[in-house]
């Protein structure tokens, strides 16, 4: 609708000219091109590593770049840091910004320079109503008091929303905001977004997720290894050229065929209970891909939690193969069963990002690479290669740092790393948050073959059609309780989204 | 994260009140074991007005560091800091400067001290650790040179008046104490320097990317600090009517427990400005209840230390969960 | 605190107190006050400093708000209490110190200490006798200033061993910064001395025994002759002393003897009101040598 | 912000070496500078020696310290853990215990102490610095109580051969730093535990939940800590033929500020033993270089602040990024 009446004369709200960037030797943009209008959502589109986080931080003056030249309405800028950047209109919410959590909602709405304050005294009151202002935008009821280390993950990346947009930005670039939201959350934000832009606002766009492209977007620029592939109308385009265009190759199928689950069980879970999880019970079986689904904090990521081990429960068995665990879990016991966990927070779970992609590899393999204590660097960089070549991680070697590393690969690196235990039941929360197609096809064909070699995998998803495309079976969470089950084949969004709001049984 | 079912939430809330409030609770307690072992002395107005006494100069030091702890660090040369700047001022007035100009360059000294240790941690990204580490160690030996080694006294009966004298028969550094520490509490609440002290202490990078200016939040913060801790030490000088280069070395210590004691007051578990002054409580209370109870020395340092871990213990139980 | 007199309607009051409670000396202090008090029938409030005078001065402070007859201070230099002394005085309390700095005060009505000046001569003298003359001679002098005594007496002996011809090592005092670690500090100064100059000391003398051990040490690890001397006759030094290294000498001051001069002058004071006649007096001390070490109680002993 | 094109890259290779190891550049800096003073003294074998007899002690201590800190911890009570060990072998030896007896005993006072703050840390959720401040406080009380306040002395030649004694002309303790760091570097290095420590330091959750018991991993840590530290405080007691409440309370800070200033030396800016001992080496050069030169003692204390602190910044420049 607004794409195509923008005359050439007017100048673009935000162009990024030939923009090179390289960190220790890695060249994360070469050469790079952007041009934003004004009153458009511009989607950002590449694989993992394709650099637009980096371009982002180009933009908003985090990165000062090799070369290259951004402009505003046509003229030349250079942003000294975030604040300069904010005050020329220019605000990103950051891929992996969040909140802080020991201050309140309020105050983390409105931070920085967007403290109302008169002489250098905070205007609480004004604070709070400007506050709760973007809040209703969002449709978000959160307590404006409420420290928001207390909110659920969602919320949390609701507030951060919500201080995009208290700022007023007249270029608004979101980076994967709708990684960790489910499809309540990500309705109501799309209605703002489609405001913004009525209201002339420039906003970029980046996302894993194609279909929200389609959906939301008027023009997408494709981005691999550093460099623009195309810019493009999004109506004019479809979703296998955009995949073509992003991985460099034709598109392939991106679910592989579902095998055949056998009827031994692996795995029995019965009446449990924790924090959140109320009186859960199924059986898994060998070679099964299971999938959860549920509404955000269903208490799925709970439910996976106490199966390895890594939280308590207050009731309930827990049995692998015939192998009932102990009581009292830990980590180390549940792996030692065969059960092994891929977290869903990547950066604060998942990997250690200030250490080698060996060294995190070992981490959870600490008794096979060891006799007597004694760590053997032979074992460990056996197992790193393999994983390493398994998974095809992208790396300039096993020693190099995993916080170097794009989201794709630091994600390959916990998958080896559980995968190098060899479990019988590998539980996976939110498997493909925040990855590329092309890596996310990669991961449901691994899933697959895990399944094929007898392994049972119990795999945690926000997406409905990922859910339906890479599980056997699927369980439905509501308020802590399976509100569901059924079959992949039969499955469809509809039915699952029925037992995601507890309505059927 | 504490979560029930609905039965036995008011039951649980007082328990959750009690653990929360540890610290809050281990100060009753001290106070009710004091006053049960000596009921004839320890609540006394002389005895309570003695405490005050006692713990103003560390209160008001304790503040400084509060203001540097809320932005997520440490000042190791608060102590050092006050020493110096008792120094400087005495040996201001021993060379005959009259008492304003003495006490105007003591606290441009610290704030001198403060603006380094900011320029080092928030612009040079020392950590605040080894940078406030080294300042101590040089700061202290500057106050070795201006005082030569020795003890300074004989200061002008007016300046020793700030000290010693008394108003309403409080005395004077009480009042000090008190104003400098709401002065803080209201700059760390009603600010916006103060909120975006809050702010880098949970998060900084959250922070800088969010256009907070986390370098000159952290300089000021540092600055205040040092600017607090010379008046801190200016105090102590008038107080004890001299000066020497290493009087008052222990408020470093006992300030960042003081804070440390305070953080488990609250929920969000920060440094904050009522925590560190229950703190500084419990220091002032034991100290001065072991003295009254003539409880041999070497017996109370080994108290002292037990007592800190069981308040600390206490309100710890909360965050115990995982 | 206990009261037992009973020939007077009401028991005299005396506040004690010393900086110095972690130190062997004052701990004797605070354990020989108390027994004194107990036999004359005293109301003793003794109060302990650990040099810590924020915490201190106002513990004593508060005590004579409530009242007392004398206060009697032991150790603690007047620079450092100058507001219990303007507290006493308000209040019309006397003060009877000993070993409480090095000059004469008014803010005492006695301070009995030990004569600085004898104590340098003697120390001094047993060093020339040894070396045969001072003349030429390379001597280092360790002090450590926060200690008045000892600043005073290191201050004395510069002067003795300049008039005597000596040259002092560094050129200047060398200074101990803490006295908890006074024995490792000097023990590195005569190392790093003697690494730079071989050979280049004949004495060194130092202001406590603590750090003179240190000293020693040093100098016995480098295989060196020098000699030294130290205060106090701490038993360490009296055992190193007899042992006949090159620790030579130190000096014992009458500690016993001062405290039962101060407490009588309290106990005249406390029959009809009269004042010691002097504010400041000084007393003579021992040098501890080979000859009579046997024969000295230790400091640490007391 | 350092931002080149192509070419000088070169250059900016050995740049960034240098800055890297700016903490190393330090340390030979200063070695150059004191040689350059006193070429004929400082680099002999005499000196070096004494300089390595001067910080042995502290080098074990240190390397106590970087257990802890590799986990992401602090121990303030290695210097008073020290002092009471050395203090309970004295203590034991004069009342007639046979040596190893004595040593023993003082051994499993300093594991004793390491455990508690151990547990208070790692069970209790305290935080390191409260825990180990009130440790430190508890622990130099009972260090008193031990030695009634005096310094015990008068240890039998043997023990005191430990810390005094010689082999190939090189004093002893230099062999037990050297024995202890080695094996701490291994223990970091080679073992699971040491893995454990580190993956800790880096991320406790994803250490939990990679299957890492932290709980006993930061026990352990902290045990070793206080074993250790213990081993410091018997050579330190053996060495003086003495042993004092406070002896080598020093320890505690420039235990922290070498393994800080070593901290710099790696890419990782994790805790690493190598860093420690160049760190412990920037501390003992400058303390021998600035006596050898004659400086003043208080000066010398200003200029140790500076030193730390170039060291520190020279190496801090390669994080200036942002
Ligand atoms: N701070 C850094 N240091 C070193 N290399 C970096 C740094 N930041 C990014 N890179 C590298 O630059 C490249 C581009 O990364 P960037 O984060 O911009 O990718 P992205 O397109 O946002 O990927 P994703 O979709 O996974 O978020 C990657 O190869 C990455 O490893
Ligand atoms: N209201 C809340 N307060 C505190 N913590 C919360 C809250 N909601 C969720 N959490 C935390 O977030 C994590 C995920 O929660 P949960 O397992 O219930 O959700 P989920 O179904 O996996 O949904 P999602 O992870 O998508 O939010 C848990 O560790 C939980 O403790
Ligand atoms: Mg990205
Ligand atoms: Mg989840």
């Amino acid at each position: 609708m607004s794409a195509t009446n923008a005359s050439t004369e007017v100048p673009m709200a935000l162009e990024a000219r030939d923009i090179f960037k390289h960190f220790d030797g890695v060249h994360a943009l070469s050469g790079v091109k952007l041009s934003v209008k004004t009153g458009e959502i511009h989607a950002l589109l590449g694989e993992n590593g394709a650099g637009k986080s980096t371009l982002v931080k180009v933009i908003t003056g985090i990165y000062t770049p090799d070369s290259g030249e951004i402009l505003r309405n046509g003229e030349s800028v250079e942003f000294a840091n975030v604040r300069v950047a904010n005050r020329a209109g220019i605000v990103a919410l950051y891929q992996e910004l969040s909140i802080i959590p020991s201050i309140s909602v309020a105050e983390n709405i409105m931070l920085g320079e967007q403290t109302p304050s008169k002489g250098g005294i905070v205007q609480w009151a004004e604070l709070r109503k400007r506050a709760q202002e973007q809040l209703d935008r969002l449709n978000q009821k959160i307590p404006l008091n409420r420290l928001a280390g207390e909110l659920s993950p969602v919320q949390q990346t609701m507030v951060a929303f919500a201080r995009a947009l208290a700022t007023d930005a007249r270029v608004l670039i979101l980076d994967e905001p709708t990684a960790s939201l489910t499809d309540t959350e990500i309705k109501d934000l799309f209605a703002v977004l489609r405001k913004l832009r009525d209201q002339g606002v420039a906003i970029i766009y980046v996302s894993h997720r194609l279909e929200e492209v389609f959906e939301l977007c008027d023009r997408l620029t494709i981005m691999r290894n550093g460099e623009t592939i195309i810019t493009k109308d999004v109506q004019e385009s479809n979703i296998e050229e955009v995949i073509s265009n992003m991985v460099g190759r034709a598109a392939g199928q991106l679910y592989p065929e579902r095998g055949t689950a056998t009827t031994e069980v692996a795995l029995t879970v019965e009446g449990l209970n924790g924090r959140r999880v109320k009186n859960v019970s199924f059986t898994a079986h060998k070679g099964e891909v299971l999938g959860i689904g549920g509404l955000a904090g269903s208490g799925r990521s709970e439910l996976l939690r106490i199966l390895a081990g890594a939280q308590k429960h207050s009731t309930g068995t827990v049995t692998v193969g015939e192998e009932a665990l102990p009581s009292s879990p830990s980590v180390g016991k549940a792996l030692d069963a065969g059960i092994a966990l891929v977290p869903e927070e990547r950066r604060s779970q998942g990997v250690i990002l200030s250490a080698s992609i060996q060294d995190n590899i070992a981490l959870a393999n600490i008794p096979s690479v060891s006799s007597l204590g004694i760590v053997s660097g032979v074992k460990i960089s056996t197992i790193t290669k393999r994983g390493m070549l398994d998974l095809q991680i992208k790396a300039r070697g096993p020693h190099q740092n995993v916080g170097e590393l794009s989201g794709g690969n630091q994600q390959k690196v916990v998958l080896a790393k559980m995968l190098a235990r060899k479990p019988k039941v590998l539980l996976m929360d939110e498997p493909t948050r925040g990855i590329d197609v092309g890596t996310k096809a990669e991961i449901y064909r691994l899933i697959r073959e895990l399944a094929a070699g007898g392994t049972t995998v119990i795999a945690v998803s926000s997406e409905l059609p990922e859910l339906i495309g890479m599980s056997d079976r699927i369980i439905i969470m509501h308020e802590g309780q399976i509100s569901g089950e059924v079959e992949a084949a039969v499955a469809d969004d509809e039915l699952l989204l029925t037992y995601c709001y507890g309505k059927a049984n | 994260m504490t979560t029930t079912n609905a039965p036995a939430r008011a039951g649980q809330a007082i328990g959750r009140m009690l653990l929360q409030g540890g610290t809050v609770v281990a100060l009753l307690l001290l106070i009710i074991f004091f006053f049960a072992m000596r009921p004839d002395i320890f609540l006394t107005f002389v005895n309570v007005k003695n405490i005050l006494y006692q713990v103003s100069i560390l209160a008001i030091i304790a503040g400084a560091q509060t203001v540097v702890m809320v932005v997520g660090d440490f000042d190791l040369s608060v102590g050092a800091t006050s020493s110096l700047a008792g120094a400087v001022a005495g040996a201001q007035m021993i060379g005959g400067a009259p008492i304003w100009q003495a006490i105007s360059v003591a606290l441009l000294v610290g704030l001198i001290v403060g603006l380094v240790n900011g320029v080092l941690i928030a612009y040079l990204n020392l950590t605040a650790f080894v940078a406030t580490l080294a300042t101590m160690t040089s700061v202290v030996g500057f106050a070795f040179l201006v005082t030569e080694g020795t003890t300074l006294f004989n200061f002008p009966a007016e300046f020793n008046e700030l000290g010693q004298g008394k108003f309403l028969n409080i005395p004077i550094p009480v009042y000090f104490a008190l104003v400098i520490s709401v002065i803080i509490w209201a700059v760390l609440k009603f600010t916006t320097i103060g909120r975006s002290w809050h702010a880098i202490g949970g998060n900084v990078e959250v922070s800088r990317l969010s256009g907070v200016n986390v370098r000159r939040a952290r300089l000021l913060a540092f600055t205040v600090a040092g600017l607090v801790s010379a008046i801190g030490g200016i105090l102590l000088a008038a107080r004890l009517g001299s000066a020497s280069a290493v009087q008052g070395s222990d408020n470093m210590m006992f300030s960042v427990a003081a804070v440390f004691l305070g953080m488990t007051v609250i929920k969000s578990g920060m440094a904050n400005l009522g925590g560190t002054m229950i703190g500084v409580g419990i220091i002032g209370v034991m100290s001065n209840g072991l003295n009254i109870l003539g409880v041999n020395a070497y017996i109370q340092q080994v108290v002292t230390g037990i007592i800190i871990i069981l308040a600390v213990t206490l309100s710890g139980l909360k965050t115990r969960e995982r | 605190a206990a009261s037992g007199g009973g020939e007077a309607d009401k028991p005299f009051k005396v506040i004690a107190f010393t900086s110095g409670n972690q130190t062997p000396v004052g701990a004797w202090w605070v354990k020989a006050v108390t027994a004194k008090a107990k036999e004359l029938g005293w109301d003793l409030t003794m109060i302990q400093g650990d040099f810590d005078f924020q915490k201190m001065n106002p513990a004593v402070e508060s005590a004579i708000g409530q009242g007392a007859d004398v206060i009697l201070d032991g150790y603690t230099d007047y620079a450092s209490i100058g507001s219990i002394v303007s507290a006493a005085k308000d209040a019309g309390i006397p003060i009877f110190a000993m070993d409480s700095g090095t000059e004469p005060t008014d803010a005492f009505v006695s301070n009995v200490t030990t004569d600085q000046q004898g104590i340098v001569d003697s120390t001094v003298e047993a060093l020339s006798t040894e070396l045969g003359g001072l003349k030429g001679k390379n001597v280092m002098i360790i002090g450590h200033d926060p200690h008045p005594g000892i600043r005073m007496r290191a201050g004395l002996a510069e002067e003795a061993f300049k008039a005597a011809g000596a040259n002092i090592a560094g050129g200047e005092i060398q200074k101990v910064q803490s006295p908890a670690t006074g024995r490792t500090e000097a023990l590195a100064l005569v190392a790093d001395y003697l690494a730079a100059n071989p050979n280049g000391l004949d004495a060194v003398w130092v202001g406590w025994d603590d750090a003179a051990l240190g000293a020693s040490k040093a100098l016995a690890e480098a295989g060196s002759s020098a000699k030294v001397t130290g205060v106090d006759a701490t038993s360490e030094a009296i055992a190193e002393i007899t042992a006949g290294g090159n620790f030579l000498a130190t000096i014992e001051q009458p500690w016993p003897a001062i405290l039962d001069t101060v407490i009588g002058y309290i106990v005249t004071y406390q029959k009809d009101g009269t004042l010691p006649s002097t504010n400041f007096e000084t007393v003579g001390t021992t040098l501890v040598n080979k000859v009579n070490a046997a024969k000295i109680t230790p400091s640490d002993k007391l």
